[in-house]
């Protein structure tokens, strides 16, 4: 109906379509509140125009009046509050088995890699049906990772991960925007996800330029990095045991339990005095500057990929690690 | 309004007192009270303030109305400032 | 005076005349208690904005307070406890030569007052001159924010303490910049203290004319008051014995 | 003095001295009201410049009228002069200065020294952010988001900074002044209940520019000390959090824009009744709903911030309190309409902007639901669904009711009538324009537009309604040239007007127009209510056409 004039961009995933219920069922109460508004100024501005011999009549306002033009809103608000909460915790909640897209933004693009070790530049490319988690962050300034097709922004910030996720339903290619002012190109830090059927996404993951799964790129810095000489996978290890941790709760040493997650395991390894697990020492070296993003993006699903219950489950992790039972809880 | 004239005994006194708890919260921060080490420097601090705002600074014996108002109405928001931007902290690592 | 209307008398144009008032009532005030009232209400709403200003930092204080509290801790051990809690009584002496600088007005020894408001000055520039000492040591220290700052000494001398250099930097930029907003505060309290106490030796102020003096003095306790706060939570945040 | 009042060339304050010193040097409050008149109006043609540079700009998808960075400079500038250059002073400084003593009766604002040393600074801080634009600019954005104000702009943000400082100082002064003056020199019988609510509104103005700007003073402060002297504080290099930046920007930003829009609704709040000729309907929900937006406005503000990071339960809670502060802000809405029922309408210039700022208030608060609902927010937050919400509030809002207060009250400042035909005109032309202008944008913004895109040539589906817009901003350009034409040319030219042309109530009416230096021959006494439009006649001639 309106193909030269949309209202709304297309509507390509599961948050779209209730993200819109709530903006149309928004549009309908403000032009009835505005309509009602606007004909009753009209009506009176037309009915009570000023006529010679007639006067004003004086009226000092009306309690019950103002109490039921006060308390009604707010009812009303309170509905509309709790329907966006409801929308809000749904897609800031990722689903536990949701497929892992690490993002790095930078002036002006920006860079993905899927867990299978497929490197994108400004293109995404997922299969249409499954739960994609982004797991993003910033080598400088802002941005903002904003998909119209799919309702769905995030600011990308330097310095931690923030986390976004959806699940596209309707093939085709979006607009990718930053959104969040960054300097001289902003407008140019454009990009596209191509949303395909899940064959032809196989198809174009074969095809892909072959890279190491991202958990495997991983393992090899931990070698390579010494991580693994005191995170050893038994109890010995000058460092925690790293095997199970992601997603549990953990007890640190002055006390605050944390949960371990992306953020929390990026931070140890950026700044490892900042939470020190407890019963160890602060004697791990800081990584600050040592590791690029996407080094640490390997890394960071690496020790995420300990974590599975069932190692090998998913491509591209190593089953050789035992399944010990974790230091830490 | 002619202010009232405090006795320069008064002043001495609480010049007094501050003092003392100058001393006092210096020389107990180096005792172990566990976490209360903070509160203590702070409820310090917070007497020592509002000996200076009551009696240096007159506020007791004003007959003004507004002064404390205006000042109340200062640290509450601050107070605003400070409990809503900690509100987004100390939730922000929660799962 | 609560908040009922103030002039209560009518007053024509005839009192305009400047020979009806003082020099110090301003045409357009009904009378100096009304001048008075205003100029205390304006003097504390000032301090309100000086409470929101001062705020913002304390704010930003109680989060990496909050986030990087082994780097707090250790960034104010290695603060001089002693040139700290000495500056903290130099305040607190300074703010009662202040009061008592006021009560000399009210009582109209103009003399006295001028004595107290020039100890006023000793006071405050005993204590900037103290705080100069503080910030050169920290200079020497290579604690200043910026690409020569370097905590290892800090690092060394607390071994106990888990320190990230870049957190503790973050301790070091937040001391600067709340001690150095209330030393650029107390330098304008010394000016202002400056231009009263002239004037006072020239007799401008009486025992019915002292507002200047009353509201410099607010300003000056407002100043010592945040240095009340700053003392505990950049000196004293954890000084207990290691273990 | 008082043997002037009956010469046929009466003393006021525009005759009574003339030469440049004794306006420079004036201590008088409707002498610096002018003064500010003038360079706040030289700010809004230049804020208006940069913004039809930007209108130009968005005609086409490609990026071909001015470079990416000019771009980001314009947007940038246009906001910074918009905001705190024009609208935070625009009806305080020109309006509220001229007419908060002669409301509450007295003579001059408390501190007439400190209220021209307010304008100084402004001043100061004008020709500062001049002397920015003309070295370079600025291109943060209105906001002045860290990392990249500290760190990876190369534009001139200390000095912008600095400016919009010493422009908060300005604004701060102001404040107190206004709480001072209305605390202290309220006339006898002047009591709060019968205070007309334009003063209400610039007295919970001032509170928050007291309360508010000092913490963004802070914050700049902050961000020129990291700039300049490496301090590690928001920039997360060097172990800051950016959304701590955003926090403190925001406590001041969001009441900001109640400072803009408060005194708006006070204005709007003295045009309904005297155009009614009726009293304002529930006077005492209309003067604490003032104060309750003035509090609850600090409240709200991380709902600017439900996509930068912070955590859903603090995202939570502003999103509730957000929709409280709403419900003052509808309080207001029906009370206006409310007062309209039974009255005895006309429809002059004033009540025409009048009618205009309920409308689009009306619709720039019901968009602003859209903004607060966390359902919504994440999908329209930074697109042009923001700009044409917030362009509603302040220049459908704040703008609307400057330029209809400026109509109310220009017989009393110039002693003058503007030609009342051409008043309507403009009106018409402003509110025409400022819809086509800025509601297509909605539908842009929904339809994903980002804010701040100087090129969208790879979204050519945006352009009709960018056309749209462009198309309804030079209808804008001219409604607020026109205005300024014929002000001018009243000056001179226009029917002296009468001490009360719209025989309206308010103790401003009472005293000559202009009116002398000291406001008022004789102090009045006040033993009426506020828009006791009961005991004041129509005006004779009805101003029907």
């Amino acid at each position: 109906m309106f193909e030269n004039f949309p209202l709304w961009p297309a509507r390509a995933s599961t948050t779209a379509g209730q993200v819109d219920a709530l903006y149309i069922f928004l549009v309908a109460l403000s032009a009835v509140m505005s309509i009602t508004i606007f004909t009753m100024i009209l009506y009176f501005a037309a009915r009570y125009r000023r006529r010679q011999g007639v006067a004003a009549e004086q009226i000092e306002g009306s309690t019950p009046l103002e109490v039921t033009w006060s308390v009604f809103p707010l009812v009303i608000f309170m509905v509309i509050f709790a329907w966006g909460m409801v929308i809000y915790f749904h897609e800031r909640t990722p689903p536990q088995d949701a497929t892992e897209v690490y993002v790095v933004a930078k002036q002006w693009m920006w860079k993905l890699q899927h867990e299978e070790g497929q490197r994108e530049i400004n293109q995404l490319h997922v299969p249409v049906g499954r739960d994609i988690k982004l797991i993003m962050t910033s080598q400088d300034v802002i941005h903002s990772f904003f998909v119209p097709a799919f309702r769905l922004k995030q600011d990308v910030l330097p310095g931690r991960y923030t986390t976004l996720w959806f699940r596209a339903t309707k093939p085709g290619t979006y607009h990718l925007f930053c959104s969040q002012y960054c300097g001289t190109q902003h407008s140019g830090m454009v990009g596209q996800i191509v949303v395909m059927e899940p064959a032809q996404y196989q198809a174009w993951l074969a095809g892909g330029i072959a890279g190491a799964p991202l958990a495997e790129t991983g393992a090899g810095l931990f070698q390579q990095l010494g991580c693994s000489t005191c995170h050893r996978s038994d109890t010995q290890g000058r460092g925690p045991n790293l095997v199970g941790v992601f997603g549990k709760k953990v007890l640190l040493e002055d006390g605050r339990t944390v949960v371990a997650d992306e953020d929390y395991i990026r931070e140890s390894i950026l700044a490892p005095t900042a939470k020190i697990v407890s019963g160890f020492k602060p004697i791990m070296p800081v990584f600050q500057g040592l590791v690029s993003e996407e080094q640490l993006n390997a890394l960071v699903a690496y020790v995420k990929s300990l974590g599975q219950a069932a190692p090998g489950a998913r491509p591209g992790i190593p089953a050789a690690v035992q399944p010990a039972q974790p230091k830490v809880q | 309004m002619s202010e009232r004239i405090l006795s320069s005994k008064l002043y001495i006194g609480i010049w007094a007192t501050l003092m003392c708890l100058t001393v006092i919260t210096a020389a107990v921060s180096f005792i172990d009270l566990g976490p209360f080490n903070t509160v203590v420097a702070l409820v310090i601090a917070t007497v020592k303030a509002s000996l200076v705002i009551l009696f240096f600074m007159h506020v007791k014996y004003t007959h003004e109305r507004m002064t404390k108002v205006v000042i109340v109405a200062a640290f509450f928001f601050l107070l605003l400032l400070l409990a809503l931007s900690m509100a987004d902290y100390t939730t922000r690592f929660l799962a | 005076m609560s908040d009922s209307p103030i002039a209560v008398e009518p007053h024509g144009p005839e009192l305009h005349g400047p020979e009806l008032h003082g020099p110090e009532l301003r045409h357009h005030f009904a009378d100096v208690e009304q001048q008075r009232d205003a100029a205390s209400l304006g003097m504390w709403l000032f301090l309100a904005t000086e409470i929101m200003f001062f705020g913002g930092m304390f704010c930003a204080y109680l989060v990496y307070r909050y986030w990087h509290f082994h780097e707090f801790a250790a960034g104010s051990r290695s603060l001089d406890i002693y040139l700290g809690t000495i500056n903290t009584a130099v305040l607190i002496c300074s703010s009662l030569t202040v009061a008592l600088g006021v009560r000399a007005a009210q009582m109209g020894k103009q003399k006295l007052l001028v004595v107290y408001l020039l100890l006023t000055l000793v006071f405050g520039l005993a204590f900037l001159g103290i705080k100069g000492k503080e910030w050169y040591d920290k200079y020497k220290e290579h604690h200043i924010p910026g690409a020569s700052f370097n905590a290892d000494d800090i690092v060394k001398e607390y071994p106990q303490i888990p320190i990230n250099q870049q957190s503790e930097q973050t301790y070091f930029s937040l001391y600067f910049a709340m001690t150095g907003l209330h030393a650029l505060h107390m330098v304008i309290g010394v000016g202002l203290f400056s231009v009263i106490a002239y004037l006072a030796m020239k007799g401008r102020y009486n025992s019915h004319y002292y507002t200047p003096v009353e509201n410099a003095g607010l300003y000056w306790h407002f100043v010592d008051i945040v240095w009340i706060y700053l003392f505990p939570l950049l000196y004293l945040i954890d000084r207990k014995p290691l273990k | 003095m008082a043997t002037a009042t009956l010469t046929q060339e009466r003393e006021n304050y525009l005759n009574q001295s003339y030469g440049i010193k004794s306006w420079l040097l004036t201590t008088d409050h409707k002498r610096i009201a002018l003064l500010y008149l003038v360079s706040i109006t030289f700010f809004f043609f230049i804020g208006g410049f940069f913004a039809l540079l930007i209108r130009l700009e968005l005609l086409t998808p490609a990026g071909d009228l001015v470079l990416a960075d000019t771009y980001n400079k314009l947007f940038s500038m246009h906001g910074q002069v918009m905001i705190f250059f024009f609208l935070i002073p625009s009806i305080p400084a020109v309006l509220g200065n001229f007419l908060v003593p002669l409301m509450i009766g007295a003579k001059d604002l408390a501190f007439p020294r400190i209220n021209l040393l307010s304008w100084y600074l402004y001043i100061i801080a004008g020709l500062t952010y001049i002397h920015c634009m003309l070295t370079g600019g600025v291109d943060t954005g209105w906001t002045f988001y860290t990392p990249f104000s500290t760190a990876f702009s190369n534009t001139k943000v200390i000095e912008a900074g600095l400016a919009i400082f010493v422009a908060g100082f300005s604004s701060i002064l102001t404040g107190l002044n206004f709480v001072v003056t209305i605390h202290r020199m309220r006339a006898p019988g002047m009591t709060w209940t019968r205070l007309p609510l334009f003063i209400w509104a610039h007295y919970a103005t001032s509170i928050i520019q007291l309360l508010g700007t000092p913490v963004l003073a802070v914050t700049l402060v902050l961000v020129v000390l990291e700039r300049a002297l490496h301090l590690g504080i928001f920039d997360p290099a060097r172990g800051g959090d950016p959304l701590l930046f955003q926090h403190l920007f925001w406590f001041y930003s969001h009441p900001a824009v109640y400072i803009m829009i408060l005194p708006a609704m006070g204005v709007v709040t003295e045009i309904v009744p005297c155009f009614s000729r009726k009293r304002i309907f529930g006077y005492k929900f209309v003067a604490m709903s003032s104060i309750a937006i003035a509090v609850f406005g600090f409240l709200v503000w991380a709902h600017h911030m439900f996509v930068a990071g912070i955590s859903l339960y603090s995202a939570l809670i502003f999103s509730m309190l957000s929709y409280m502060v709403a419900v003052p802000s509808a309080i207001k809405v029906f009370n206006w309409t409310a007062t309209m029922y039974k009255g005895s309408i006309s429809f002059s210039t004033p009540m025409l902007y009048a009618f205009g700022f309920i409308g689009l208030f009306t619709m720039g608060g019901l968009t602003g639901l859209f903004l607060a609902c966390l359902g919504i927010d994440p999908h329209v937050h930074d697109t042009y669904f923001v700009i044409a919400h917030f362009h509603y509030i302040m220049v459908g809002g704040a703008v609307m009711g400057y330029l209809g207060g400026m109509h109310f009250w220009w017989p009393k400042i110039s002693g003058r009538m503007y030609p009342e035909g051409w008043g309507r005109l403009a009106a018409l032309i402003v509110f025409v324009g400022f819809n086509l202008t800025f509601f297509p944008q909605f539908v842009l913004g929904y339809l994903g537009m980002p804010r701040r895109y100087w090129d969208y040539s790879h979204s050519p589906e945006f352009q009709v309604l960018n056309v749209l817009s462009t198309a309804g901003a030079s209808v804008l350009g001219v409604g607020y040239v026109l205005p300024m034409v014929y002000f001018l040319w009243s000056m001179r030219y226009g029917k002296p007007a009468s001490d009360n042309p719209w025989n309206a109530a308010g103790l401003e009416w009472q005293t000559t127009s202009p009116p002398p230096t000291f406001n008022f021959e004789e102090t009045p006494m006040v033993n009426f209510e506020a828009y006791d439009y009961e005991h004041i006649p129509e005006p004779e001639v009805a101003v029907e056409r």
